[in-house]
């Protein structure tokens, strides 16, 4: 069957323009970043402070840092898209390149940039909200995002390197198959995302570990914050999702390079058990990403109306049903593959159910506003903003519930809408807020608000003219990943309007950047660790907090700890008194995460191209590695009381 | 500041404004979601509506009192608003949202458990008559439609008579695929080794828009397909036109269709025997049961 | 509840708790270990659905009832059962503080199941040898695949229990060994519930059919 | 900080057992029950439906046999043991993926 250039197993994708000029780029950025290190003799800090760290603040960075570059890789994508669907019967991509895309686009959007976001606020927020001094496993949370890391290195090579997967995000079988798609682009999807997935177990378990054996004394259960609850049902969804994922990708990738029968349509193969078992993680995945936003919303809601939130109970009760829940409705995503009337009967009115423990916290933030004194700071206008777009796209969302309306809606441009107007207006959001919000706290300024409104409305102006159109494209009955359309159709205002929407939200993005940029040189520093007279426990630290958090655990006898002792006048007693200061008990650095996410990205390389000495080479030395940790045992280390008395002399609380 | 909450205001306004004036009115032809031309769409567009009602039910209520709040109790020096720092629970509030979401969902659910069982039958009929049936095969990148009634074939478009219940028999000989015509009905994917099966009816002439609207690799864009629904005197003179003219689909001829590439509308007066059933069968069918209850009914 | 991960090396003398649970670090780390266990349930869950949906997909090869063979496997369970009991012989002797008895049954637990791996092995390289191989079927795609993960889990235990074996020797019982024996067990035991269910509904189900 | 003897144990007073009992029923229990199930897969003793029943039935026991009599499950170092929360909800997910797979993958080759 003829197939494109890519089957040819040539390294080096050859004869287009527009990867040329990304190769160029990427080659230029890597020199000029060594170039960078070198000559600021920055390599040796490099390696000791962040790629050996263990501490979860710099790991926490790390994610973040990472999460908004993929933002924008990903996001160039969008655009890239946009500008070959602003017009009918464009040339601008051909269908090979708008593959690749709109499949990097999907990838990189949910797996490398909106999971190390929620990654990258886990890290930052919950040892210091619940007044640990790290994580449970602070190595194996370094692995975590090396795993990450050197997963996303792998699937950004494929750009360069043999071509990249263009199978969709969700790369159903038997389109994902050897004998459909032979190239090496497939493979990079499998490997990348599995060794990805293997590190957000890996946080899964670290995670919970932390929250229920970790808390502070006196910090109950229902003392803890709502983000650290919205945590705990993540990470539950994430342990019990994520495997399912490993095995769904593991049997395409064996299907692929060992010829099994899984997913194939010869010898007895179920492409269909696929996106069963892709969809069994695939929806648990979307409340993954979305129940940290919705944890986000719940402490700056209280923080920016300077309100106790409302309804507490609610919403913990609220997020642990999303999260059990959203585990038995996974069949939604293919109510048009013969499921049958009980099947689709059931799965429908579970995905209903969802609706309503959502709709609640949705009530529960306005009312924690009502009565309030709401102070309109960035933070706070993104959560104002994310709830108009949340409940649209909840109410769209609802509709697709219904079975029978989902047979037309399902893959035309409505769903496309309503899962953006989700994942943007609900999960992107929630980032932005927790960026704005925890900002000051783990980079010691604040970031500016007059960028950060201009970038708000080109945001949520762009975001609207973008996506509303599309809802009308699906009712004109325009289906999703045509790389182009005719004309004659009635498609082409609403795919102009939408491009013009997509750039809006391009500029948003690039002023936000430039929002960064100016508060790094002229931000207002954050002096007093809590620039938002904030409730939860990080802010009674200083920005940034030292790195083993809190010389003297605190004892929590209320659940907005620091609100309570701020309204008795008692703040002093989160301070500590050096009479109770004692050796700090640490984690070491170590070179050895790193190495073995270098060892995953080798296998993983290894397997992309059947290349299996490799491979064998980069699984062999993932198992050294674990040895040699296994015999380790002196990792950690006593920091002195005296250098602790010092710091925080310096940091002016003692 | 100021300026952005009348712009943030007037934003939701337009966009509430167009929202009902789309969905209520149903303006426009190219609008095919809502200008069903059957009882299948039909029945799917009412489904729309009730739901359509029902979250506007949520929606407007929500965003105008979030606008109400936002501006009533915003911190600015001299807001009279009263100011409860400790207020956070509230029994009577709180059982009104957990009530009315609980019985829009019952509502919701009662109405399409009801409406998924139905579409599984036959559509009521308008001239009683009995149902037809066509097997859909998609390939990379066309469509083929066998006729099992006249043994002839179609590549890309498929005649219908009005006003008769027409089921699609459908499978995939490559990537699954879904067909999808909006006019007359939601979409059901064509899976290889399966035979799924689709009731759509049209009750009016017209030619109908169909795609393709699963992913299936480079030629996806251009797996668009006609169904032209004709009054049955003209659907009669089709069929014998095609018996005349047309030429035969060889056993040939259908390995070339198999071949990935996009061509445009074909027809056939024959087709070989068993082809629709073969396909099936070989890629997977045959270890389906239910697949085989499908195709058994068919062949008898 | 502590909130710091903090230990002092050596342990307190009449602490009521079993030794590995004595230091904080140590304790949190056999929680982490039973969420990761929680993991690896749903992960084999996942390849046993697979393998229920494709038990029938035999194509041109053979069925579970023409292939298996009822001594091998019979062998095979009887061997991880005793082992499983060997292990957990090897947490009550690391409870009462003896690495002879504590080392001992290590070794046994991993003798036997190198034997298992082994007799793993011929079963699967006699299919091999008959032709039903994993790219025969898509049920035998299944098979080989849900089979030689539990295989694959069960090698990997044996390396780990020699490393442990060698900790043991080098370090005595020590909160951070008994942890690391604690473990292991947990991990072998899983193990043992998994084959109890390969051995259910592949191979008791398999020749039933 | 090491965790005192007086601070709170999630498992009570752990007296160190003189002879391994658990471990001896354990394994005794694990081989009645993996040969009760032998018997009835093997000899035909019952129809298909209500064996398979049964045999399933007696695994799900040994999951039991080895938590409680091999695996301790119910230790903690202080408070509640929430691996057997962990547990149970993955037992709920670890049904329903194999069972709604099952149940998913019948079609009955119609959905509209």
């Amino acid at each position: 069957m003829p197939i494109s250039h890519l089957s040819h197993w040539g390294l080096l994708v050859t004869g287009d323009p527009l990867l040329y000029g990304a190769d160029a780029s990427i080659i230029l950025a890597s020199v000029g970043i060594v170039f960078v290190l070198t000559y600021f003799k920055k390599w040796k800090w490099l390696w000791r402070e962040w790629l050996t760290t263990v501490d979860h603040k710099r790991i926490g960075i790390m994610y973040l840092i990472a999460a908004v570059l993929m933002l924008f890789r990903a996001g160039t994508d969008a655009l890239m898209m946009r500008t070959q669907l602003a017009l009918p019967n464009q040339h601008f991509l051909g269908p090979e390149h708008y593959d690749q895309i709109f499949t990097t686009h999907g990838t990189i959007m949910i797996f490398f940039m909106a999971m190390p976001f929620i990654f990258a606020l886990m890290n930052i927020a919950v040892p210091l909200q619940i007044g640990a001094r790290d994580v449970a496993f602070p190595y194996l949370n370094a692995i975590s995002f090396w795993l990450f890391f050197f997963g996303a290195m792998l699937l950004n090579l494929s750009f360069v390197i043999g071509g990249s997967p263009d199978a969709g995000w969700t790369s159903y079988a038997p389109l994902a198959g050897l004998h459909f798609d032979p190239g090496p682009g497939e493979n990079f999807y499998l490997l990348s995302l599995q060794i990805t997935g293997i590190g957000s177990i890996a946080t899964g378990i670290n995670f919970l570990a932390t929250i229920f054996k970790m808390r502070a004394p006196g910090m109950t259960l229902m003392k803890m914050p709502l983000f650290t609850w919205s945590i705990v049902a993540t990470n539950i969804l994430i342990i019990f999702a994520f495997p399912a994922l490993a095995v769904a990708l593991a049997l395409l990738l064996i299907d692929r390079i060992a010829g099994a029968h899984f997913f194939t349509i010869h010898a007895g193969g179920l492409p269909m058990m696929y996106i069963n078992m892709f969809w069994i993680w695939g929806h648990p995945e979307v409340y993954i990403v979305l129940l940290p936003a919705f944890g986000v919303f719940s402490e700056v809601v209280a923080t920016f109306s300077r309100k106790t939130i409302f309804g507490y109970k609610a919403m913990v009760s609220s997020m642990l049903v999303i999260s059990v829940v959203s585990y038995f409705v996974w069949a939604h995503h293919f109510f048009t593959m013969g499921g049958g009337v009980s099947v689709n009967s059931f799965f429908a009115v579970a995905s209903m159910l969802i609706g309503i423990p959502t709709g609640v916290k949705v009530f529960n933030w306005m009312f924690t506003m009502y009565r309030g004194r709401i102070r309109m700071k960035m933070p706070m206008l993104w959560t104002i903003a994310f709830i108009p777009c949340f409940v649209l796209g909840g109410a769209s969302g609802m509709m697709l519930a219904v079975a029978p309306v989902d047979y037309q809606f399902h893959n035309s441009y409505f769903l496309v809408a309503h899962f953006h107007e989700m994942l943007i207006g609900g999960v992107v959001f929630g980032m932005f807020a927790a960026l704005y919000y925890w900002w000051p706290k783990v980079f010691g300024f604040i970031l500016d608000e007059k960028w950060g409104r201009w970038a708000f409305w080109f945001w949520n102006i762009g975001f609207y003219v973008c996506f509303e159109p599309q809802y009308a494209l699906g009712l004109m009955g325009m289906q999703r990943r045509m790389y182009t359309y005719p004309s004659g159709m009635g498609w082409t205002a609403l795919n102009f309007i939408s491009t013009i929407g997509a750039f809006l939200m391009g500029i948003g993005f690039l002023v936000m950047a430039g929002g960064i940029v100016y508060s790094i040189f002229k931000g207002e520093r954050d002096l007093t660790g809590d620039p938002w007279d904030g409730r939860t426990l990080e802010w009674s630290l200083p920005s940034p907090a030292p790195h083993y958090n809190f010389a003297v655990i605190p004892t929590i006898t209320d659940r907005d700890q620091w609100w309570t002792l701020k309204e008795q006048g008692k703040q002093d007693t989160l301070r500590p008194r050096p009479e109770d200061i004692q050796p700090i008990h640490m984690p070491k650095n170590s070179a050895k995460p790193f190495l073995i996410g270098v060892a995953f990205f080798a296998a993983g390389f290894g397997f992309v191209f059947n290349w299996y000495v490799l491979a064998a080479a980069g699984l062999f030395c993932i198992v050294i590695l674990l040895l040699v940790r296994s015999f380790e045992y002196h990792s950690d280390y006593h920091i002195p009381v005296d250098e602790v008395v010092h710091t925080e002399t310096a940091l002016g609380r003692l | 500041m100021k300026a952005g909450k009348v712009r943030r205001r007037t934003l939701t306004y337009a966009g509430l404004g167009a929202a009902v004036a789309i969905f209520l009115t149903g303006c426009g032809t190219q609008f095919q979601l809502l200008n069903p031309a059957g009882p299948v769409a039909r029945t799917e567009l009412n489904l729309f509506d009730i739901s359509i009602v029902l979250i506007l039910i949520v929606i407007v209520p929500v965003i105008g009192l979030l606008l109400y709040i936002v501006y009533r109790y915003r911190d600015i020096p001299g807001n009279t608003a009263p100011y409860d720092p400790h207020f956070s629970d509230n029994r009577v509030l709180e059982f009104i949202w957990w009530g009315i979401p609980i019985i829009i969902v019952a509502i919701l659910g009662v109405v399409t458990v009801r409406t998924t069982i139905s579409l599984a039958q036959p559509p009521g009929s308008t001239s009683n008559a009995s149902p037809m049936t066509i097997e859909v095969t998609s390939l990379d990148w066309k469509w083929l439609f066998q006729y099992p009634g006249h043994k002839l074939a179609t590549v890309n478009y498929a005649e219908i008579p009005v006003g008769v219940p027409v089921q699609f028999i459908l499978t995939s000989n490559a990537p699954m695929n879904s067909f999808w015509v909006p006019r007359l009905g939601g979409q059901e994917y064509t899976m290889p080794g399966m035979a799924l099966r689709l009731w759509l009816q049209a009750n009016q002439p017209g030619d109908y828009y169909g795609h393709g609207a699963n992913f299936t690799g480079r030629g996806f864009a251009h797996t668009t397909f006609h169904v032209i629904a004709v009054p049955m005197a003209k659907y009669d003179q089709w069929v014998k036109h095609v018996k005349t003219t047309a030429p035969a689909l060889t056993l040939t001829g259908y390995k070339n269709l198999a071949i990935p590439n996009v061509v445009g509308e074909l027809t056939y007066s024959s087709y070989p025997a068993n082809s629709f059933y073969n396909t099936v069968m070989n890629d997977g069918g045959r270890f389906m049961p239910s697949t085989m209850q499908v195709e058994t009914s068919l062949h008898h | 509840m502590a909130a710091i991960v903090e230990h002092t090396h050596g342990r307190v003398e009449h602490d009521p708790r079993p030794v590995e649970y004595t230091v904080k670090d140590d304790s949190l780390k056999i929680f982490g270990f039973w969420l990761f266990l929680a993991t690896d349930m749903i992960l084999f869950a996942t390849l046993f659905a697979t393998f229920v949906v494709l038990r029938t997909h035999v194509a041109t090869g053979p069925s579970g009832h023409q292939l298996f063979d009822v001594q091998g496997f019979i062998e095979e369970t009887f061997i991880l059962l005793t082992s499983s009991f060997t292990g957990g012989m090897s947490t009550f002797f690391m409870r009462r503080g003896s690495v002879r008895g504590t080392v001992g049954w290590l070794l046994v637990t991993a003798v036997l199941g190198a034997s298992f791996v082994t007799l793993e092995i011929t079963e699967f390289l006699h299919y091999v040898s008959i032709g039903a191989t994993m790219q025969t079927s898509a049920f035998l795609s299944a098979f080989f695949t849900l089979v030689g993960t539990h295989g694959a889990h069960v090698s990997l235990g044996i390396v780990w229990m020699l490393a442990i074996v060698i900790q043991l020797f080098r370090y005595g019982i020590t909160p951070a060994t008994a942890r690391r024996v604690f473990i292991v067990n947990l991990y072998w035991h899983f193990l043992d519930v998994v084959w109890v269910f390969i051995f259910t509904v592949v191979y008791l189900t398999g020749v039933m059919m | 900080m090491l965790n005192t003897p007086e601070s709170r144990s999630g498992m009570g007073h752990h007296h160190a057992e003189r002879f391994p009992w658990k471990g001896i029923i354990g394994y005794v229990l694990s081989i009645i029950l993996t040969g009760f199930s032998m018997w009835i897969g093997l000899t035909h003793a019952a129809q298909f439906g209500t064996a398979l029943f049964v045999i399933l039935g007696l695994a799900v026991l040994q999951i039991f046999v080895q938590m409680f009599l091999f695996m301790h499950v119910t230790e903690s170092d202080e408070g509640p043991p929430w691996q057997v929360l962990g547990l149970l909800a993955g037992l709920l997910f670890v049904a329903t993926i194999v069972g709604m797979s099952m149940w998913i993958m019948t079609f009955n080759g119609q959905a509209s």
